[in-house]
């Protein structure tokens, strides 16, 4: 088991991951912690496609003259469902930001509260 | 016929995506579209229930690849809830044909049948799939569905409710899609029989760890238990009713079943232990009753006082889940199914009064036993039922738990339980006071009718039902001792 | 101050994420369970088995239909939650929208003339990311997005708002199923003739069978994708 | 140990995760957020995953940037 150096791609994800979590829970604007939730969820597809990867390894289209090792296809086929999820979230909270806004006024999330 | 099992979660889902398209020029056929659709999985997830019962657990491999290499569905005793699921649903598409003429704008009205249909074929497929990413697919597909749906109704706070259940639920999701991630990593597969395998020879202690411990903490957020369910109140309370009653009994119930799913894939691995995570669970259910049961005290609007209960009720299912004994794992289990029935029961009866007089809070619901008497009578068999007496469903589950409790010697336990059902039955006993012995504070309360047919018939078969499923309680308890038994045997 | 706090929380969650991740297998090193399990089969024998010589294509279509289903499926969700959370019967006052971009500047006749001269080529482009998506890098759902955008772009030069959008609403709705409608079609075909849902029939002599079978998923995903990307973006403008 | 590129990718990343959190004005972030996707596409490129590269432009640096830019554009701009 390669210690965290070995690791530093996976390291930087979860620092990725951190990240968005805090913009999610500090920042006031709702906008704001959307794209901390972008980017938390880009952070754990990273992870999921670098899981995937091997040295030298080229992309997994096994056509004519297509040799060497090939990065395994499964994680990719599961991040593609990921970032379909992740867009299909992201338009949802949007909508309901909208309609926050042309309710109560305002998307910053202490003012809501006040707004209850 | 052996294709029910992918047929009963595949066409609700393509039911659903039609819908928009077959009712464009005709409103009225989505809700009869729906109600067909739902009444042939209600036929198939009988099939299905009656084949698990007679034979046992049983697989589908999707495409006809085998199990690690395909998505493989599996059908066992817990799957057993998608009958549950779908009757329930039944009786919610018939509750919703009155009540969302008026609460949800008109050019609405397609897309909350459409949104109704995916989130059943999402629940449906949640329970019977036995593929870890397949789980995942299907849970936020019900994710999306049900943020939509609480906010349909488009009340002033109902898109605040639905914007906070949804950052809930997106991080508790990306958390679980990282835990999986960590397994894939680990075993290569995604088969939940073939990671379970795995599992047993991986060396390294820290990552099933933390697989273990980020996925249950991911289920809990999605079940609503005391310390993570801030987004559950609202959520619950806003929306329309039908979609109280869809998400407060089967919802919630999703991340319970994701625990049941996901305790097994750890129960052969040899580098960690599950008795501390079923200790914390056991603690966490506790203080869940108590604190659930507590708010509930203080909620004047009813629908937030039944949101507050279901917190303390999955705080049960949770403290059976953590006594891992074979009587509180069953009594558990068996309140999955009753409370989804109970909770159904009482959110349809409450909406059909708030439908019916306009007035929310308890004060001014008095004396609307008089005006309304079979609805009451159904809101009293529901509550008497959540309060857990014998006759009802309700009883048969705490009772298990309280037992098992017993069982493995923590009558602490076993007290939590009988509190919490004395702070729920001081609310209802004071609810019931106002409906039936308190004047009516209100002179408009006097002109109030009774709730149009198609409402009342779903809330008083709901009603009945509860008794019923106190009546025989054998059956569910027969049907899912094997299934117990081989999680508690292997956990 | 309380950022600061946050900042503190989430520093001290990150630490067992960042020891567990480190437990891992490095990434990249060919002997890791990632490779040689089940992963191994697809890379052997994925070509053969799928007719699809980009194997991502292969596991999204053949092995792992159901995920790709669930996906089609979750995208038509977030339409109709967007439909089902903005369109409202009442009507929209004009000063509850903020004065925004996309609203406030007309479209100058310089963007107008080059979009429609790009269009005709972003097309070709979209159409060849769908049909080739099995053999090269692509597929589904990339070409759906590109044919979504360059619906977008037409819709802010030719569409006439909400009211009479680019494509006529019974339409649109039809072409927005079209995913899970190539999904059940090819389902159920695969399910009389293999016996098993999402099935495909692995005879030597069915390849071309098969070939068609992938190219209306791919074409199902790719306008279905389009048709509801466009839905999103007219919704969501509102105006 | 990945090659110099992917570091340099990862430490960029990171630098544009936190010029997000604290670029005030909401259309520089949602254009810093798709830079950062755009730098994904690239690091998974250069992984050998062209399918998920070409899907992470196109989604997320193309329809989530679009659609939060409509969103900014019926709400608020600046954050408080």
């Amino acid at each position: 088991m390669a210690g965290l150096w070995g690791n530093i791609d996976y390291a930087a994800f979860v620092v990725l991951f951190c990240i968005g979590l805090y913009i999610i829970i500090a920042k006031q604007n709702l906008i704001k912690k959307l794209l901390g939730l972008n980017i938390m969820e880009t952070a754990v597809f990273a992870f999921i496609v670098t899981s995937g990867m091997v040295d030298g390894g080229t992309a997994p289209i096994v056509g004519a003259g297509a040799t060497g090792p090939f990065a395994s296809p499964l994680p990719h086929a599961l991040i593609l469902t990921g970032i379909v999820v992740a867009v299909s979230i992201t338009a949802l909270a949007l909508s309901l930001i909208i309609e926050i806004y042309r309710q109560c006024g305002t998307i910053e999330a202490d003012e809501l509260k006040g707004a209850e | 016929m052996v294709h029910w099992l992918p047929l009963a979660a595949f066409v609700p889902l393509v039911a659903g995506a039609l819908t928009p398209a077959l009712a464009h020029g005709r409103p009225g056929l989505a809700r009869g579209w729906a109600l067909a659709v739902t009444a042939f999985c209600i036929f198939a997830t009988a099939a299905l229930t009656r084949r698990v019962a007679l034979e046992g657990p049983f697989s589908y491999a999707m495409g006809g690849w085998a199990a690690p290499w395909g998505i493989e569905l599996r059908f066992d005793e817990f799957s057993a809830a998608a009958l549950f699921i779908c009757v329930i649903m039944l009786l919610v598409l018939c509750f919703s044909g009155p009540y969302v003429r008026r609460a949800v704008p008109a050019a609405r009205i397609t897309w909350y049948y459409s949104l109704l249909l995916v989130n059943l074929g999402g629940m449906i497929g949640f329970v019977v799939t036995a593929d870890l990413f397949n789980l995942f697919v299907f849970m936020e597909l019900v994710a999306v569905s049900g943020y939509a749906l609480v906010a349909v109704g488009g009340g002033r706070t109902a898109a605040l409710a639905a914007f906070k259940y949804l950052m809930a639920g997106a991080v508790s999701s990306a958390l679980i899609l990282f835990c999986i991630g960590v397994l894939y990593a680990l075993t290569g597969s995604l088969n939940m029989a073939d990671v379970a395998l795995r599992l047993a020879t991986v060396e390294s202690r820290a990552p099933v760890l933390l697989a273990l411990a980020g996925m249950t903490a991911g289920f809990l957020v999605k079940a609503g238990l005391f310390p993570v369910h801030v987004w559950l109140p609202d959520a619950h309370a806003i929306a329309p009713t039908p979609i109280n009653a869809v998400s407060s009994a089967l919802l919630v119930k999703l991340g319970i079943i994701g625990l049941l799913r996901i305790f097994p894939l750890f129960g052969a691995a040899g580098v960690v232990s599950l008795a501390p995570l079923y200790e914390a669970l056991a603690w966490l259910g506790a203080i869940s009753i108590l604190a659930g049961a507590f708010f509930a005290l203080f909620q004047q609007d009813i629908k937030l006082m039944l949101a507050y209960s279901t917190i303390s009720n999955i705080g049960y299912i949770v403290l059976g889940l953590g006594l891992a004994g074979e009587l509180a794992v069953t009594g558990a289990s068996i309140h999955v199914l009753n409370h989804a029935l109970i909770k159904a029961a009482l959110f349809l009866a409450a909406g059909a009064m708030i439908h019916q007089s306009g007035y929310r809070t308890l004060h001014d619901l008095r004396g609307i036993g008089r005006v309304m008497p079979w609805t009451t009578l159904a809101l009293l068999v529901g509550a008497l039922s959540i309060v857990g007496l014998p006759p009802t469903a309700g009883f048969l589950g705490k009772w298990y738990i309280a037992l098992g409790a017993l069982e493995a010697g923590r009558p602490g336990f076993a007290v939590a339980v009988l509190g919490g059902a004395l702070l729920i039955f001081i609310y209802f006993a004071r609810m019931l006071n106002a409906f039936y012995f308190r004047a009516p504070s209100h002179e408009e309360m006097l002109a109030v009718r009774e709730a149009p047919a198609s409402m009342l018939g779903p809330v008083l078969l709901l009603a009945a039902l509860c008794v019923l499923g106190g009546l025989f309680g054998r059956w569910p308890v027969l049907l899912i001792a094997p299934g117990v038994s081989r999680l508690v045997g292997g956990g | 101050m309380r950022q600061a706090l946050v900042a503190i929380t989430v520093a001290i969650a990150a630490v067992p994420m960042l020891l567990a991740v480190a437990g891992l297998p490095r990434p990249g090193d060919a002997q890791a369970p990632v490779h040689t399990h089940v992963a191994a089969r697809y890379v052997a024998e994925g070509a053969r088995e799928t007719g699809a010589e980009n194997l991502v294509t292969g596991v999204l279509l053949n092995y792992r239909a159901l995920d790709t289903f669930g996906e089609v499926m979750i995208i038509f969700t977030a339409l109709a939650a967007v439909m089902a959370v903005l369109s409202s019967a009442a009507p929209r006052r004009p000063e509850d929208d903020a004065p925004g971009i996309a609203s406030a500047i007309p479209i100058s006749p310089v963007v107008a003339f080059i979009i429609r001269l790009t269009a005709p080529f972003i097309a070709v482009f979209g159409a060849f990311v769908i049909l080739k998506g099995h053999v090269s890098p692509g597929g589904g759902f990339q070409g759906g997005v590109i044919l979504g955008a360059l619906l977008m772009l037409l819709s802010l030069v030719l569409g006439r708002g909400l009211e009479r959008p680019l494509l006529p609403v019974p339409l649109a709705r039809w072409l927005q199923a079209a995913g899970p409608l190539a999904f059940a079609a090819v389902g159920m075909l695969g399910l009389a003739l293999t016996g098993a849902l999402l099935g495909y029939p692995a005879g030597p002599d069915q390849q071309l069978l098969r070939e068609l079978m992938v190219i209306v998923l791919e074409l199902g995903i790719g306008i279905g994708g389009a048709a509801i990307i466009l839905g999103l973006f007219l919704e969501m403008r509102g105006d | 140990m990945s090659q110099a590129f992917d570091l340099v990718m990862l430490a960029l990343l990171i630098a544009m995760a936190l010029a997000v959190a604290r670029s005030k004005d909401l259309v520089a972030a949602a254009i810093i957020f798709s830079g950062y996707s755009l730098i994904m596409c690239l690091l998974w490129q250069h992984r050998g995953a062209p399918d998920v590269a070409m899907t992470e432009a196109a989604i997320g640096a193309g329809v989530t940037t679009i659609l939060v830019l409509l969103a900014i554009g019926r709400t608020r701009r600046r954050e408080k």
